[in-house]
């Protein structure tokens, strides 16, 4: 009798087999094989109680279920898009789901293939040539923007220059990954939504190194000086490094078109749910920095019989070769979620994207004007082409966002009179419902 | 199975070589004016049935832990169950970062009783799940340990490493803004007392740790090593790599360790996903308690809404944009709770027997020990031949040609959920090996998806697309 | 990947073979009196990693819709979407079969919804879903048929069945009780209609037909047919194995057909499963709909009670259990809605179109025409052998030898679902076997997982079981 | 750009790809490909609106959801075991859940090998040798067993005796498996639950050609006297056909022990979740009777390398072989079914599935003795031994269901005063809640 309904249920080993493996190894019992000094030993108990896969399975549910059911209109950075029914069933297959980092590569074709695939769509979406195949999130991505700013320039320059209304989020992020750095943060100024060019253009000088913009912004916001941006920062001897996210990319303005020295955002945005704001960040640069790219990359070489094969390659970027003087920390990146995320944008294809984006365009134009017909509503409230979101002014915001809670919904609340919503395909069918809903809350 | 060849020149066309088009973009269709648009947009086109078809294909070219042993030593390849992605896949975990706390308690709950286990199980006072993998709980770490000096005043520069640790630590203190201070290894693998105490200085902020090491050694000294650190005014950081070595056998907050963290995806079984996601939490004493990232999770006795998020005091701030790899951390729980106190002690029991096991059937070298749950062998060929040979018996090689301490190191883990037979066929791969002539292995291996990779070749020539492929092609 | 061969003598050990342990049963642990129990059980005995990776390399020697081409003549292997299993995995699908008609009205309706489907695409008047598959379809149609002509106080003994038709339609008849009368094929490979005229007697209950033919020719005299049977006072029945070629194009009931059965595991895409489960709905007309099996599903005025299983006047009785296969139902009602009519239309449109350029493709001769959904090729060598040769390009062969009008038949469906290159790569593989010579054609396949298996010797020395095979390896 | 937006979205033609083929073909249109008389043409519409897979998983979500959420008590025939998550995953993997009849034994050695576990583990479980590898239920699987008598009978009895309480459905389906045959179904009465072995005696003539019997009972008795059954059946010269399920059959007495010369039954109470009745036919019989089984057998042999190999066998017995001649009509089965149910014996291994039969054994006994003590509740009725259920008399049984609806409940009302309950380890917690329900409802 196996002993998987007392010890771990998933050490395969009988009684006798312990037996018969202990005596191989010539010791009497399994705490002999402990080489720990009795001062540290531990005798306690964790005092977690063992349960059946049943019971976890109940519990976990159970717990889960007391998260309220609401239909969410949230976003600021992080976004619900469908994935298709077959992204879940194949990504789960074990040799995708349970493999590890591909160091064997001849037994790792497979994942290889699919995240120099995964490379390859981000090489398209943003014109850069160099994209890494994942970091943890869109904040993480952009401190390694600013990180690989601080290897590669040789101005003198020291500011990273952030947009104002950047989520307060990601700056923190930015700032933790700065710190090691001799980079300080800094911000410019916003105007109804987008970035002030008058304002940054005064600021800028040889202290900035690099400049940071997104689009859409985090209010949902094109931003429809692009090239100027990056006309500023080259200007003024600084990066440019564009923040903006998978979906977005298959319609605005192409990034190495505008002067993009970076691409960096959330990828995740396709292939995942919102998972509690689990991520992809996205990474892509020009050639120039290919030797200073943090994370992994995957290259194309051939096999003994000539055939096309894949390798992770340019590891001597990496911590397990140059140590402390490695591109960056990461090892464990997201590497299935950059999987999910390729296998999405292939699932829609070039004409699916598009119209994916386009409708991120025209639905929230359309919330909008819905919304803004209610009395007591104003949305949206920057003059600008928004991307999924936008605000909307309401006289007590905070209490506006509980009403609506309490009527199975949720939208952010900014500060005290405005709201922000963001639509998507998810949520499209509750729009009409949204709007009865808020015509009760104001 | 056959394998469809397509044609001799690759295994699989990618996906853009199988279908792809040009999308125009912009234009009188689109929902911005022309010129806030890019052109065009050229991508795979394919349909449902192609796609699985590729994928499911490509799938067979990789090779996970239900395919066979995957003792790849540090890296803790256990069994994945999947009633863990059941959890993860239920509706109700999926919900938006932004949620009013009120709305998502059962989150907030289940994130509170992770960090409880967590603190439990490593024997620590505080613990954030928010770091998104093990390198980013080291940078994290750190971090607290450089608010904690720069909190009492002290200007620290220095963060101590052993030779023998994983080249994380020295990144992540590199990142931290840290000057790092390698230490060579001992005689018997492990750290030297004497150079240590000759490395530390008013300058070290903390000293970076696996325990068991990478040799799979117990650093039996730890207290001593707690205490020169801590003489010298420094803290003890616990690399979790190699926890799995002591579930319930010792605590690292009991060797005196003020902080570390957990990776959940070698101890507690969620999946490596090819390379990522996994979570890295952090633990550490109630001193640092109040530098951890922002936000936590605390119990509240507020009617209604039991749990809730809280900045810490002193918080560093964040690390990641949300709260980390939330699916990971669920499936962590899951794991933990299926375990409990019995399984988690049996899982170090059987790991370690299996790695005593495991070496005890190799006709290698096994230089130091007595190890635990994992063990370096030395090859007498090249390590990495060795390897690519070891694929051509079915079986994943263990890591290879590290820690340097071993030459020609291979770093073999097996973990507890093989057994004795899979075991003895991994030693059979091992002792078949040693066997066969240089020109066998050197050509190896010959039953692989691929044959092997020119992987000089690809860092000479960087071909990272499908477009800079088409590009190189062309010439 | 090379495949874990753990010994020369299997590809892969039985369960048993693995581990396996004796448990006394009865005793003092027991439930039971001993006088009422076993002595012991013995069973294999393994863990959860063991017994995933067992399976997982059992799948690896499984081809599967998502492997390759499946062109399976009458077999109609088409993709089987995912999501039609995230559907059937939903909890509020999996209610027990006494529940209260209130209580699963969402079940009801569902049927119901599919109920109606069914009945517009098939032309037919009313539809019971109970039958689990073709064969307990055609059962059930012909129960129905039998039991209209004993209403109308006529004892008909025979059913008249093409000698190209599905064996199914032979041995179900004969289950019912009748005796078949076989009609030869005419010489255009369709019903002869003087051959027909000479078969039917006021003994005729039924002709049963499949249109298109296993040939895939279309029965063009199909309104002759009708009359001949239909003046003889028999009843038409319509095997439903082919409609996918037909879909949106005409109509069983359009035709003349009485009776008919859906093959949703073939039509609908629901998946094989191995070799099931699948289901097969009958539609009748209004005529016959008072026989149809109970309960059926009919809609109701009653408030908040709006569909209710009830039995048709002078029903049958049952074919199953309960409802039939209720998931697989509930997956076909997905894909159905999924297409609606234009995926429906085009889905025929495309799967004549596939089939049609396939056979332009090979260098075969392909007797009688025009063909739809399936071509009947003749090989020059033994059919048989020409599909193993087939294996070792990576596809799955058609169905071989079979029908008999076609020497060396080689019977090809290849769906809708394959593109244009995945049907040259058939056609490839079709014409590569033409040019080889007899020795490597008669020892295919070579590339397999398994090699050619001795089917004689299977059944010249059956063994069964695990037991019958430890026996007879001891003798 | 694709058109599985427009036609099937499982179809990959693009227009050009159609185009191109229709040329190769030699037509001009697809029209043209079909060769139907135009007074049978089809011109109409089906009214079925094509859907995104996205509405219609909500549409059926939406739909399934009008079913009440009820804690289900119910058995008779059709039982609830945990599922292990391990089974679903690999399963669903497409290599199986999609392939076909194992016709090319060479690509399908991983079903036939699955299969052939499948027999091995009904033939340790029932003691005869032959196990096919599936009927479609428990109701077709006796409906079988009847046909294979008829064919086997060399003396003269036409009649099927089957016990007075066996479920009608089952009754049903039998009755028109035996239409096409001389046999005949009368029934022999029951006594407190089990056989009323002396009006069976006095029944038992030469012209019972098949006695059946159930262990446990529609009403979840055990029948004490299995081996008199036996030998009734086998002094009259009859066959003795038991009707059992696959988890009883851990815990009672080994059916080739008492006499029984086939066993039928539901397989599928382990592998299946209640699915609306969706089952599984179990199917065993004695060595002679090996070349009259109905369906599909696996057998082993070997291949070229002389390596052991499993094909399909026997298969002269089949329709599409032997046509009206053959031992069934069936030939799509539950191969998948059975599939999942051998991987939920292994995942239980032999003490699991020695302990889950007794559980049901002691679960059924301590919620009878639970609602015994209930005020106008007796439980369990029978003098038995129970299995998973049993019947408790109350005033108004139709009543005291629809009370117990209304608090969540399923049970079964039999007749005026009984309900049936059942109660396996799936809702084993919720056996108080039921108790104090109960209390409120009689």
């Amino acid at each position: 009798m196996t002993n998987h309904d007392t010890g771990s249920p998933f050490a395969p080993h009988t009684p006798s087999e312990t037996a018969a493996m202990l005596a191989a190894v010539g010791v009497d019992s399994e705490e002999e094989l402990f080489d720990i000094p009795e001062n540290v030993l531990f005798g306690g108990e964790f005092g977690i109680t063992r349960r059946s896969e049943q019971s976890v399975i109940e519990e976990t549910t159970e717990l889960l279920g007391e998260n309220d059911d609401l239909t969410e209109f949230l976003g600021r950075g992080h976004y619900d898009h469908y994935v298709p029914s077959w992204v879940d069933h194949i990504a789960d297959r074990s040799e995708f789901l349970t493999s590890y980092t591909q160091y064997q590569p001849e037994i790792a074709q497979g994942f290889l293939q699919a995240l120099f695939e995964y490379q390859s769509i981000l090489v398209e979406l943003t014109g850069l040539p160099i994209a890494n195949c994942s970091m943890y999130d869109a904040a993480t991505a952009l401190g390694e923007a600013a990180t690989l700013t601080s290897r590669v320039r040789t101005a003198t320059g020291e500011t990273v220059l952030v947009p104002e209304l950047l989520d307060a989020r990601r700056r923190d992020v930015l700032e933790n990954y700065v710190a090691g750095t001799e980079l300080n943060v800094e911000t410019y100024p916003m105007n109804d939504g987008n970035a002030d060019l008058t304002a940054l253009e005064r600021r800028m000088d040889e202290d900035v190194a690099l400049l940071y913009a997104e689009t859409p912004t985090v209010r949902g916001t094109i931003e429809e000086q692009l090239s100027e941006l990056g006309r500023l920062a080259h200007t003024a001897d600084a990066l440019f490094c564009l923040g903006t996210d998978i979906v977005a990319l298959a319609l605005v303005e192409e990034p190495a078109g505008v002067g993009a020295d970076m691409v960096v955002g959330e990828a995740g945005s396709l292939g995942l749910s919102t998972s509690y704001g689990m991520g992809l960040g996205l990474f892509a640069c020009r050639e120039q920095f290919l030797r200073q790219v943090p994370g992994r990359l995957v290259g194309a070489s051939t096999d003994e019989t000539d055939r096309r094969a894949y390798t992770l390659t340019l590891q001597t970027r990496e911590q397990h070769i140059r140590r402390e003087r490695a591109t960056s920390n990461i090892c464990t990146n997201q590497a299935w979620v950059a999987l999910r995320t390729a296998m999405c944008v292939a699932s829609l294809g070039p004409d699916g994207l598009v119209e994916l984006a386009n409708d991120c365009v025209s639905g929230a134009r359309e919330l909008a004007d819905r919304l803004n017909a209610i009395d007591g509503v104003t949305a949206p409230v920057h003059d600008r082409h928004h991307f999924r979101e936008f605000l909307a002014r309401v006289a007590d915001a905070p209490d506006v966002r509980k009403r609506l809670e309490t009527r199975g919904f949720a939208v952010h609340a900014i500060d005290d009179h405005h709201l922000q919503v963001c639509t998507t395909e998810t949520n499209a069918d509750e729009r009409g419902r949204l709007c009865t809903a808020m015509e009760d809350a104001v | 199975q056959a394998r469809w060849t397509e044609d001799e020149d690759r295994y699989e066309p990618l996906l853009a070589e199988k279908r792809s088009t040009t999308v125009d973009v912009g234009g009188t269709e689109s929902a911005l004016p022309e010129d806030l648009t890019r052109d065009s947009v050229t991508l795979p086109d394919l349909s449902e049935p192609e796609l699985t078809r590729h994928y499911t294909r490509l799938s067979a070219m990789n090779y996970g832990i239900e395919n066979g042993p995957f003792p790849l030593g540090s890296c803790t390849m256990k069994y994945n169950p999947s009633f863990t992605e059941d959890v993860a896949a239920l509706p109700s975990a999926s919900v938006h970062p932004d949620r009013s706390q009120a709305s998502v308690q059962g989150t907030l709950e289940l994130l509170y009783r992770l960090q409880e286990y967590l603190g439990r199980i490593g024997g620590m006072d505080a613990v954030t799940v928010q770091p998104p993998a093990g390198a980013a709980g080291e940078f994290t770490g750190i971090l607290v340990a450089k608010a904690y000096h720069d909190a009492n005043g002290n200007d620290r520069t220095e963060v101590i490493i052993p030779d023998s640790a994983h080249g994380t630590n020295f990144a992540s203190a590199a990142l931290a803004g840290y000057d790092v201070v390698s230490l060579p290894g001992g005689e018997d693998g492990r750290v030297d007392l004497d150079a240590l105490s000759a490395a530390v200085s008013e300058d070290t902020a903390a000293l970076m740790l696996t325990n068991p090491n990478t040799l799979g050694l117990f650093e039996r000294d730890i207290t001593e090593i707690a205490d020169i650190v801590h003489d010298a005014g420094g803290l003890l950081y616990y690399d979790g790599a190699n926890l799995n070595a002591l579930l319930g056998r010792a605590r690292p907050g009991d060797m005196g360790f003020d902080v570390m963290h957990y990776n959940v995806h070698k101890t507690f079984a969620t999946p490596h996903g090819g390379g990522g996601p996994g979570a890295g939490p952090v633990g550490v004493t109630e001193e640092l308690a109040e530098f951890l990232p922002e936000p936590r999770v605390r119990q509240t006795d507020e009617h209604g809404n039991d749990f809730e998020l809280f900045t810490p005091e002193r918080s560093i701030g964040r690390v990641h944009g949300y709260q980390g790899n939330w699916l990971v951390l669920l499936k962590a729980y899951a794991y933990i709770a299926r375990l409990g106190d019995a399984g988690l002690r049996d899982a170090s029991a059987k790991a370690v027997l299996n790695a005593n096991y495991l070496a005890s059937q190799i006709e290698y070298e096994v230089p130091f020990g007595p190890f635990h749950h994992e063990f370096v062998a030395s090859a007498t060929n090249d390590a990495a031949d060795v390897a690519k040979r070891m694929l051509d018996h079915g079986v994943h090689p263990p890591t290879t040609k590290w820690p340097e301490a071993v030459e020609q190191a291979l770093m073999t883990e097996p973990t507890e959920i093989e057994n004795r037979r899979t075991l003895d066929q991994l030693a059979e791969a091992f002792n078949a090996v040693t066997a066969e002539d240089e020109n066998t292995i050197e050509t190896a291996p010959q039953r692989t998806a691929a044959r092997r990779i020119d992987q000089a070749a690809a860092a000479r020539t960087p071909r990272l697309s499908w477009q800079a492929l088409a590009e190189h092609d062309k010439q």
